[in-house]
């Protein structure tokens, strides 16, 4: 098991924001986290990359204990998190934020070819890999904040609403890219809205109610079961 | 005191029944701050003389210090606190003349006579102040006679002056030029705590000055005597009694050599009575900046006091009519508060192996 | 106004004003740099150049420095001077950061917080030095009054003419000033714009969160930044000294206020705006003091300051970090 | 990092409320009786002689300041401290160069009030009005006010569109010009010697005077009687619209000026009052002193100030007023300390922010941004 | 909700805003190239285009954050090109932002009171000496109710000075505003989380927050960017029912959005953008069938199908 998360309680104050959930996720898995705004899957994701402690539980990552390890540790182990709302690095270039990416990697000719890639897949950006990232359209910074996550070739990638403010082609593209990676051996955790693209490529999900998992099973069993129809999918 | 713990009122006379020789006499000035060295010498003189006092007269008055680091921004404060305090019966003080000038309507108000060692700026005696009494010489006299010793003694051709806008800087610097005249080469008026004299040692050099005249404190002096000398100017430095400070001549390293210092001040060896040889003693050095002037200023309350003068109305009264040779000269103030202009004495020092030689007295009648 | 005296030795007075504004500008990056990443104006710099200062003229007197020393002398005491200068005024403004600002940092405090702090800071180490430190660090007593000038030590270089150029001249000191503010600007300048600390550095500057997901540790960069700009304070002071021979508690005090000037009028957070910011506001007070006199000098700096905020509210070379946009 | 305890302790602390909100809760007519109590007891504090409070007392020691003299400066400082407080606390703008307008309160009432004034000598020689004419004291409290007040705007209209720290260097920069002109230009203000026969509400300082030099208590109860009808005027735009625009400001400019709120109106109002009470303050405190001069106004003083509005707790009227209390008193009252007097007070100063960053009585919405802050900010420590 | 429109089929045609050739550069980068579109009063207009295509852009040069490098935005008659962001609000502009900008340590109630204080007039002077005084309606009096007796003379005072010389300016705007917002929030749903601040919202309130603060200033046009970004489907239906009551209350709307369920759902018309140039216009079903957007931007429609 790469990750593994028991009963872990993140606190906002007073409130508590996860009362205490677990998560299991495998090598080499997609596994979707699913739920209303507020539920706490932002937070679920930021605990396990270590910018917001956890209050009680514990965070297993690769066998070792990090539940009280500093975030930029857990970078060097292998977590890398594309955060909610983009964080661009907003006076640095995009390529500038891209290399950033690969700030904890030493492998110089495995960066430059991941870069080859993240161009490939995302032109806009290497068209204008000059420009200061922070004036860039907020579905370019998505890119660009997507594209610094998959620099870091982690273990484990943490995708935080990756669809958001993308164009409908784009989603797809993006949705392919996060099965081809995985493919290619990398683990995702993937927090998405888009429930019903979410649940189609994730092997296994995960649903969050107010800080609880009320639901887990098959990405298809999801897909199909009918109380999530109801509340995430939308009536077609 | 418990007396404090009632409202400090106005009644002066809380600071002991009158006719016995106590008291409380405070001395004003900067006691620390950069340019403390040219005040500590009177405060250590005037301390003396009131230890000495107070043993041969078997008197119980006592010497407390407020420190205005020199600034005329505390000093209104230290007044106050001063005025407010029924004990105490004078002031020896303030030592400079920002200072002076900025807390003397205060003791006027407060009836509290000041007895300044060494505020020389004109001004002062000018406004019409009738606390304000100094036993030293006005900067007229100083600067005219500084302006003698440039024309007659050093044979200057170009002077370059500059000055601190200070109350003091300002005045003597307005002095000087008066006395020189067509000598003037140039002037720049630089600020205290200014480190930088780039801009006025390229002014210096292209008037192509023979003399300097600085007219401040030490604190700018050194800085800028260093960078002149740097810069190879090589001048001759001239400053008044601003400059007639041990940090000086010790601290400008080999730059203040030959730096001429004017001061209306005694040279220590000169003072009469044992003052000299007492302070060495006690400090084992010799007095520095009006040092005599400090103990001149003491002996004058302490007179006061010993005749009964123990509150503050009397004692200012017995001041403005005292009449009696001092250490450093003969103390008798005029009705401005300022010495009689014939007894002034003006010495132009020299700086030689970082110490302060006297010269000549340079006061011309 | 003086215009002839400006316009007849235009060039003289820009060289002047130059190597005054060098030790500006160096001073000026230790504020840009921690602003640029805290977003805080660490007041306390000043006395991190300050103690430099004091830490140079302690380290010649215990190696018994002689007047005039030979010049193969004076390069090893000023080569040793610039190091224990980069390491006194380094090793201080990283305790600054580790007593003061760590916690307020941890706590995620507002800016107005550190400001205060920061004067705080300030307040103490001027007061410290004031009353033991300056006389311990350089063998003196502590009876003398040290709020004086501590300037009894010999003069380091000679300052003689070098070469010069159209009748401006060149001397030793305006071009050691000179040099080493640009040399010291090159390398920081290398440093964090071309290696991957630098980008650590500016990574964190923009967004800390975020940083740290890309495996930065933010406390080794906030400290790398604090000993950077304390090791230029440092080599200011020592530049300081060889110019200016003397010290105080307070040099600073003055100093820092011009420098965080020069270092706004550049750009703040940018480091080229801060040499810029240093030379320009050096020429400035320069031919201002030769225009009318020298205590008009820093109404000129500051009403330049002005003019320029106007025209560009950024500063000449703008923030290095853009904001977001909307 | 301990965060079940903390969380826990914090709940206890709200449930009990602090002192703030106990007062807070109490009936109408107990608030307005407390109120009454404590204004009484300010206006009565230059006798103070009670047991136990006598120690508050700064003239006990022999080289301790006269009390009311103190008081009075207490009183000053808060004045300084509540306009400040709004330039900073509630627009959020920071001001280095706050003692320019302190400066020129000051100067107003000596330049104009005082026979000693080159601009008083000037006006005699130009109308032919007698040697003793000056402009009458009363008349220059709405010269301080309009100067200050059109100087905050002269200030404002080049500078209030720079964020934050360009700001707070053009501030400094602004304070420090007031200070050098007030200096060099000798024959406006005679310069570096000042000018002296400042007049008081009772004429130039003269012995028999009401407001005199050494009986100090009419000074106090003036400058506290101008204390209280501030904070009676301020009080009023805390919950406004004005101060709900100064806190959108401070948010997120962009985002108020697309909601309507014209950032620049507001802002230069903010300098406005803030210069207007800075200039009454100075006015206060030249009268008092009689004696004007420019290096009374330097750069440390404004930096005071704003330490007193952040020590105090930026943006809360009773907190940056404490602050500023405290900041005059504690040096008087500790005057034996001399020569480390300075150097407690800066430790103290880094004492305090680093252990309570929200200030001695912060406001509630800076608390609660402070506490938010920190929440936000808290990482595992390995 | 004030506004009340009988007919829109009438008012349909009126035009209310006119983007009139705008071009916007920055640098090298032309994110607007000569748009022209034009927004006709109680209509929702869509804008929608790939992600850079200058939809941001555009709404930034409405609303007066940037300025045109060429060309002229007309709202209601007059030229907005030029004006400052609180001028353009005043004639009648509102907007939200893609990444929420809500005043983030005011409660939620508060940041829509700023909202409407856009559209009072009480003075910094007149708060501070509460002026002018106005002659209260009768619901604005003080309610005399208390049975203590000490209040309740208290209160029959402050009645009798109200009567005597009117109640300030300042009193009645903070009260009508206060009320106000609370309707607002009720409005588009919020109004259990009122008190709370408004960063510690979940995102799907704030987003709601923002437009309830947006209405606040009274518009008369409300740009919405990308309102339903991170919402799911159940949420965006709810959106889709709060747009439409939001038209109906007599408001315009333009709307950026990606989701194309909401968009073809909700829009009258629809502008699409691509490269900063106007690509394609039309009423949903057309810009659907249209190639140029399909191949620009739609893609081959999994859900749509
Ligand atoms: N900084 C904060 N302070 C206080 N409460 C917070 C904070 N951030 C989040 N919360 C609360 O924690 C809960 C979980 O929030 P979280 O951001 O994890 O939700 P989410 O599932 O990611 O929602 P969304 O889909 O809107 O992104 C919410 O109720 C939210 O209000
Ligand atoms: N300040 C700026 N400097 C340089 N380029 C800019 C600036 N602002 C926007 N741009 C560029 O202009 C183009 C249009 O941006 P805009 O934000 O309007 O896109 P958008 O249509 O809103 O896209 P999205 O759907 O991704 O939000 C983008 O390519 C962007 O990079
Ligand atoms: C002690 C002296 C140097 C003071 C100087 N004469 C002055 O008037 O300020
Ligand atoms: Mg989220
Ligand atoms: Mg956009």
């Amino acid at each position: 098991m790469l990750l593994e998360i028991k009963d872990l309680v993140v606190r906002y104050g007073r409130i508590d924001a996860l009362h205490g959930i677990s998560i299991e996720v495998n090598e080499g898995e997609i596994v979707a986290l699913i739920g209303a705004n507020g539920a706490g899957k932002t937070t679920t994701m930021r605990a396990i990359s270590g910018i917001r402690p956890a209050a009680q539980g514990s965070i297993q990552f690769a066998g070792e204990d990090i539940t009280k390890l500093r975030a930029d540790l857990r970078v060097r182990r292998g977590i890398c998190q594309s955060p909610e709302g983009r964080g661009v690095f907003p006076g640095m270039t995009v390529l500038e934020n891209l290399d950033m990416g690969a700030y904890t990697r030493k492998d110089k000719s495995g960066v430059a070819a991941d870069l080859d890639r993240v161009f490939g897949l995302f032109p806009r950006l290497a068209e204008r890999r000059k420009q200061v990232a922070g004036t860039m359209s907020g579905g370019e910074q998505q890119m660009v904040a997507v594209g610094r996550a998959l620099m870091a070739r982690p273990k484990l990638l943490l995708l935080d609403e990756p669809s958001m403010g993308l164009a409908p082609m784009v989603i797809q593209q993006i949705f392919d890219i996060i099965v081809e990676i995985n493919r290619q051996g990398t683990t995702v955790l993937l927090v998405e809205q888009n429930a019903q693209q979410a649940l189609s490529r994730a092997h296994r999900a995960y649903v969050l109610e107010t800080g609880l998992i009320t639901k887990t099973g098959t990405g298809q069993e999801l897909l199909h079961d009918p109380s999530i129809k109801d509340a995430y999918l939308g009536v077609a | 005191g418990v007396a404090g713990c009632q409202d400090s009122g106005s009644d002066n006379n809380a600071g002991g029944a009158s006719g016995e020789c106590a008291g409380q006499i405070a001395i004003m000035g900067a006691i620390t701050g950069s340019n403390s060295g040219l005040f500590l010498p009177s405060v250590q003189s005037a301390k003396m003389a009131i230890e000495q006092f107070n043993t041969k007269e078997n008197c119980k008055v006592e010497p407390v210090e407020f420190d205005t680091t020199g600034s005329p921004t505390q000093a209104p404060q230290v007044a106050e606190q001063i005025v407010g305090k029924p004990a105490i019966l004078a002031v020896i003080g303030g030592g400079f003349s920002g200072e002076t000038k900025a807390t003397m309507n205060k003791f006027a108000a407060g009836n509290v006579a000041m007895v300044s060692p060494s505020a020389t700026a004109i001004e002062l005696s000018e406004a019409g102040n009738s606390a304000f009494h100094r036993v030293v010489g006005h900067d007229g006299v100083q600067g005219a006679a500084a302006a003698g010793y440039l024309k007659d003694t050093l044979q200057a051709k170009k002077v370059f002056i500059v000055d601190d806008s200070s109350t003091y800087g300002a005045g003597i610097s307005g002095e000087l030029k008066k006395g020189l005249g067509a000598l003037v080469a140039g002037e720049d008026k630089v600020q205290e705590k200014q480190s930088n004299f780039a801009a006025t040692v390229s002014k210096v050099k292209s008037a192509g000055a023979d003399v300097v005249a600085y007219a401040g404190y030490t604190n700018e002096a050194t800085p800028f005597i260093k960078q002149l000398r740097s810069a190879g100017v090589t001048a001759k430095f001239v400053g008044f009694d601003g400059l007639y400070d041990a940090n000086f001549a010790k601290g400008g390293a080999k730059d203040a050599e030959g730096a001429i210092v004017t001061c209306p001040c005694l040279p220590a060896t000169k003072a009469g009575g044992t003052f000299s040889a007492d302070f060495k003693s006690k400090y084992g050095a010799d007095p520095g900046a009006y040092g005599a002037e400090g103990y001149d200023a003491a002996m004058i309350l302490l007179e006061g006091i010993k005749a009964g003068n123990t509150d503050r109305a009397k004692l200012s009264e017995w001041v403005d009519k005292y009449d009696k040779a001092g250490v450093s000269k003969h103390l008798k103030f005029d009705e401005k508060g300022d010495i009689d202009r014939s007894k002034v004495v003006v010495w132009a020092y020299e700086v030689k192996g970082g110490k302060f030689e006297p010269l000549t007295d340079i006061k011309l009648s | 106004m003086n215009w002839d005296e400006l316009i007849g030795g235009i060039g003289q007075h820009t060289v002047e004003g130059l190597s005054k504004g060098a030790i500006f500008a160096l001073v000026a990056l230790g504020y840009t740099l921690v602003y640029g990443v805290l977003k805080l104006i660490n007041f306390a710099h000043s006395e991190v150049f300050m103690i430099g200062t004091v830490a140079v003229i302690g380290a010649w007197h215990f190696m018994g420095v002689t007047e005039t020393p030979s010049i193969g002398m004076a390069i090893v005491f000023l080569l040793v001077g610039a190091v224990v200068a980069a390491g006194a005024s380094g090793g201080v403004a990283v305790l600054v950061e580790r007593v003061a600002y760590r916690r307020l940092r941890r706590m995620n405090a507002p800016p107005l917080i550190f400001l205060i702090t920061a004067i705080g800071v300030s307040l103490t180490l001027m007061e410290f030095m004031a009353l033991w430190g300056a006389a311990w660090m350089t063998g003196k007593s502590t009876d003398i009054p040290l709020r004086m000038n501590i300037q009894d030590f010999p003069r380091m270089l000679e300052d003689t003419t070098i070469f010069t150029i159209g009748g401006v001249v060149f001397k030793t000191h305006t071009l050691l000033l000179i040099g080493a503010a640009l040399l010291m600007m090159f390398i920081l300048d290398v440093f964090i714009n071309k290696t991957r600390y630098g980008r650590g550095v500016r990574a964190v500057a923009q967004n800390a969160d975020t940083a740290a997901l890309m495996g930065v540790n933010q406390d080794r960069v906030i400290m790398l930044i604090f000993l950077l700009g304390g090791i230029m304070a440092g080599v200011a002071a020592l530049l300081w000294n060889v110019r200016y021979g003397y010290t105080k508690f307070d040099v600073g005090f003055v100093l820092g206020l011009k420098a965080f000037t020069a270092a706004v009028l550049g750009g703040i957070g940018n480091l080229r705006g801060a040499l810029l910011g240093g030379l320009l506001l050096g020429v400035v007070e320069v031919y201002a003091s030769v225009l009318f006199q020298s205590r008009w000098e820093d109404v000129a700096a500051f009403v330049v300051l002005v003019v320029v905020l106007m025209f560009r509210p950024t500063g000449l070379l703008g923030e290095s970090l853009g904001r977001a946009r909307a | 990092m301990s965060g079940n305890h903390t969380a826990a302790a914090q709940a206890a602390k709200r449930q009990r409320g602090s002192i703030g909100d106990r007062w807070r809760r109490l009936p109408r007519w107990q608030r307005v009786l407390g109120a009454l109590a404590g204004i009484v007891f300010l206006y009565y504090l230059p006798f103070l002689g009670i047991p136990g409070l006598v120690y508050l007392r700064t003239d006990l020691a022999d080289q301790g300041s006269a009390w009311s003299a103190v008081l009075f400066n207490c009183a000053v400082y808060v004045i300084i401290a509540l306009g400040l407080n709004v330039v900073v606390g509630l627009a959020g703008l920071l001001d280095l160069g706050y003692v320019g307008f302190f400066a020129l309160g000051a100067y107003s009432v000596a330049l104009f009030g005082s026979t000693n004034s080159p601009v008083v000598k000037a006006l005699q020689v130009k109308l032919g009005l007698p040697q003793d004419w000056a402009v009458a004291w009363a008349l220059c409290i709405p010269i301080a006010i309009v100067l200050a007040m059109i100087s905050g705007v002269i200030l404002g209209w080049p500078t209030l569109r720079l964020r934050g720290d360009y700001l707070a260097i053009v501030t400094l920069g602004f304070g420090e010009i007031i200070r050098i002109c007030a200096r060099n230009l000798d024959g406006v203000t005679s310069g570096a010697q000042g000018i002296s026969e400042v007049p008081g509400p009772s004429g130039p300082p003269a012995a028999g005077n009401l407001f005199g030099i050494i009986d100090t208590k009419p000074w106090y109860w003036l400058a506290l009687t101008v204390v209280l009808f501030v904070v009676f005027l301020v009080r009023r735009l805390e919950n406004s619209r004005p101060g709900r625009a100064w806190l959108a400001i401070r948010e997120d400019e962009d985002a108020a000026a697309v909601m309507g709120v014209y950032p620049f109106k507001f802002k230069l109002w903010a300098f406005a009052i803030g210069a207007a009470l800075g200039g009454v303050a100075g006015f206060l405190y030249g009268s008092k002193a009689g004696f004007v001069e420019p290096s009374q106004f330097d750069v440390n003083l404004s930096i005071l100030f704003v330490a007193m509005v952040v020590v105090g707790g930026s943006g809360n009227m009773a907190g940056v007023a404490l602050g500023a209390v405290l900041l005059t008193y504690l040096p008087e009252r500790f005057r034996e300390f001399s020569d480390y007097r300075v150097l407690v007070f800066g430790m103290a100063m880094v004492a305090v922010m680093v252990l309570r960053p929200q200030g001695l009585i912060p406001s509630k919405r800076r608390a609660r941004e402070l506490h938010d802050r920190a929440e936000e900010a808290k990482v595992n420590v390995a | 909700m004030s506004h009340n429109v009988e007919n829109r089929a009438d008012e349909a045609r009126v035009p209310l805003l006119e983007i009139d050739k705008v071009t916007l550069r920055f640098g090298g980068v032309v994110a607007l190239d000569n748009v022209n579109f034009t927004l006709y009063r109680g209509e929702i207009l869509g804008l929608i285009g790939p992600n850079g295509a200058g939809k941001t852009t555009c709404f930034n040069a409405i609303t007066g954050v940037y300025k045109p490098t060429a060309g002229e935005v007309r709202f209601d008659g007059q030229t907005v090109t030029g004006r400052r962001p609180f001028e353009i609000n005043n004639l009648g502009i509102a907007r939200t932002f893609q990444n929420i900008r809500l005043f983030p340590e005011m409660t939620a109630l508060e940041n829509v009171i700023v909202g409407c204080d856009a559209r009072h007039k009480t003075s910094v002077a007149g708060t501070l000496f509460r002026l002018p005084r106005i002659k209260p309606k009768p619901h604005e009096l003080p309610v005399v109710d208390a049975t203590n007796g000490m209040v309740r003379s208290w209160q029959s005072l402050r009645l009798a000075c109200a009567k005597a010389f009117g109640i300030s300016r300042h009193t009645l705007e903070e009260r009508a505003g206060e009320a106000k917002a609370m309707e607002l929030l009720r409005f588009v749903g919020i109004a259990d989380r009122a008190n709370e601040q408004a960063r510690n919202l979940p995102y799907g309130y704030q987003r709601r927050l923002e437009i309830a603060r947006a209405l606040a200033t009274e518009p008369k046009l409300l740009c919405l960017d990308e309102p339903a970004a991170g919402f799911n489907p159940a949420e965006k239906e709810e959106l889709n029912q709060l747009i439409r009551r939001i038209r109906d209350n007599g408001y315009s709307v333009l709307l950026i959005e990606h989701d194309m369920r909401l968009v073809m759902g909700v829009t009258d018309r629809i502008v699409v953008l691509e490269f900063g140039k106007k690509i394609a216009e039309g009423s949903p079903a057309e810009v659907r069938e249209n190639p140029k957007v399909i191949a620009a931007y739609l893609g081959v429609q999994e859900d749509a199908a």
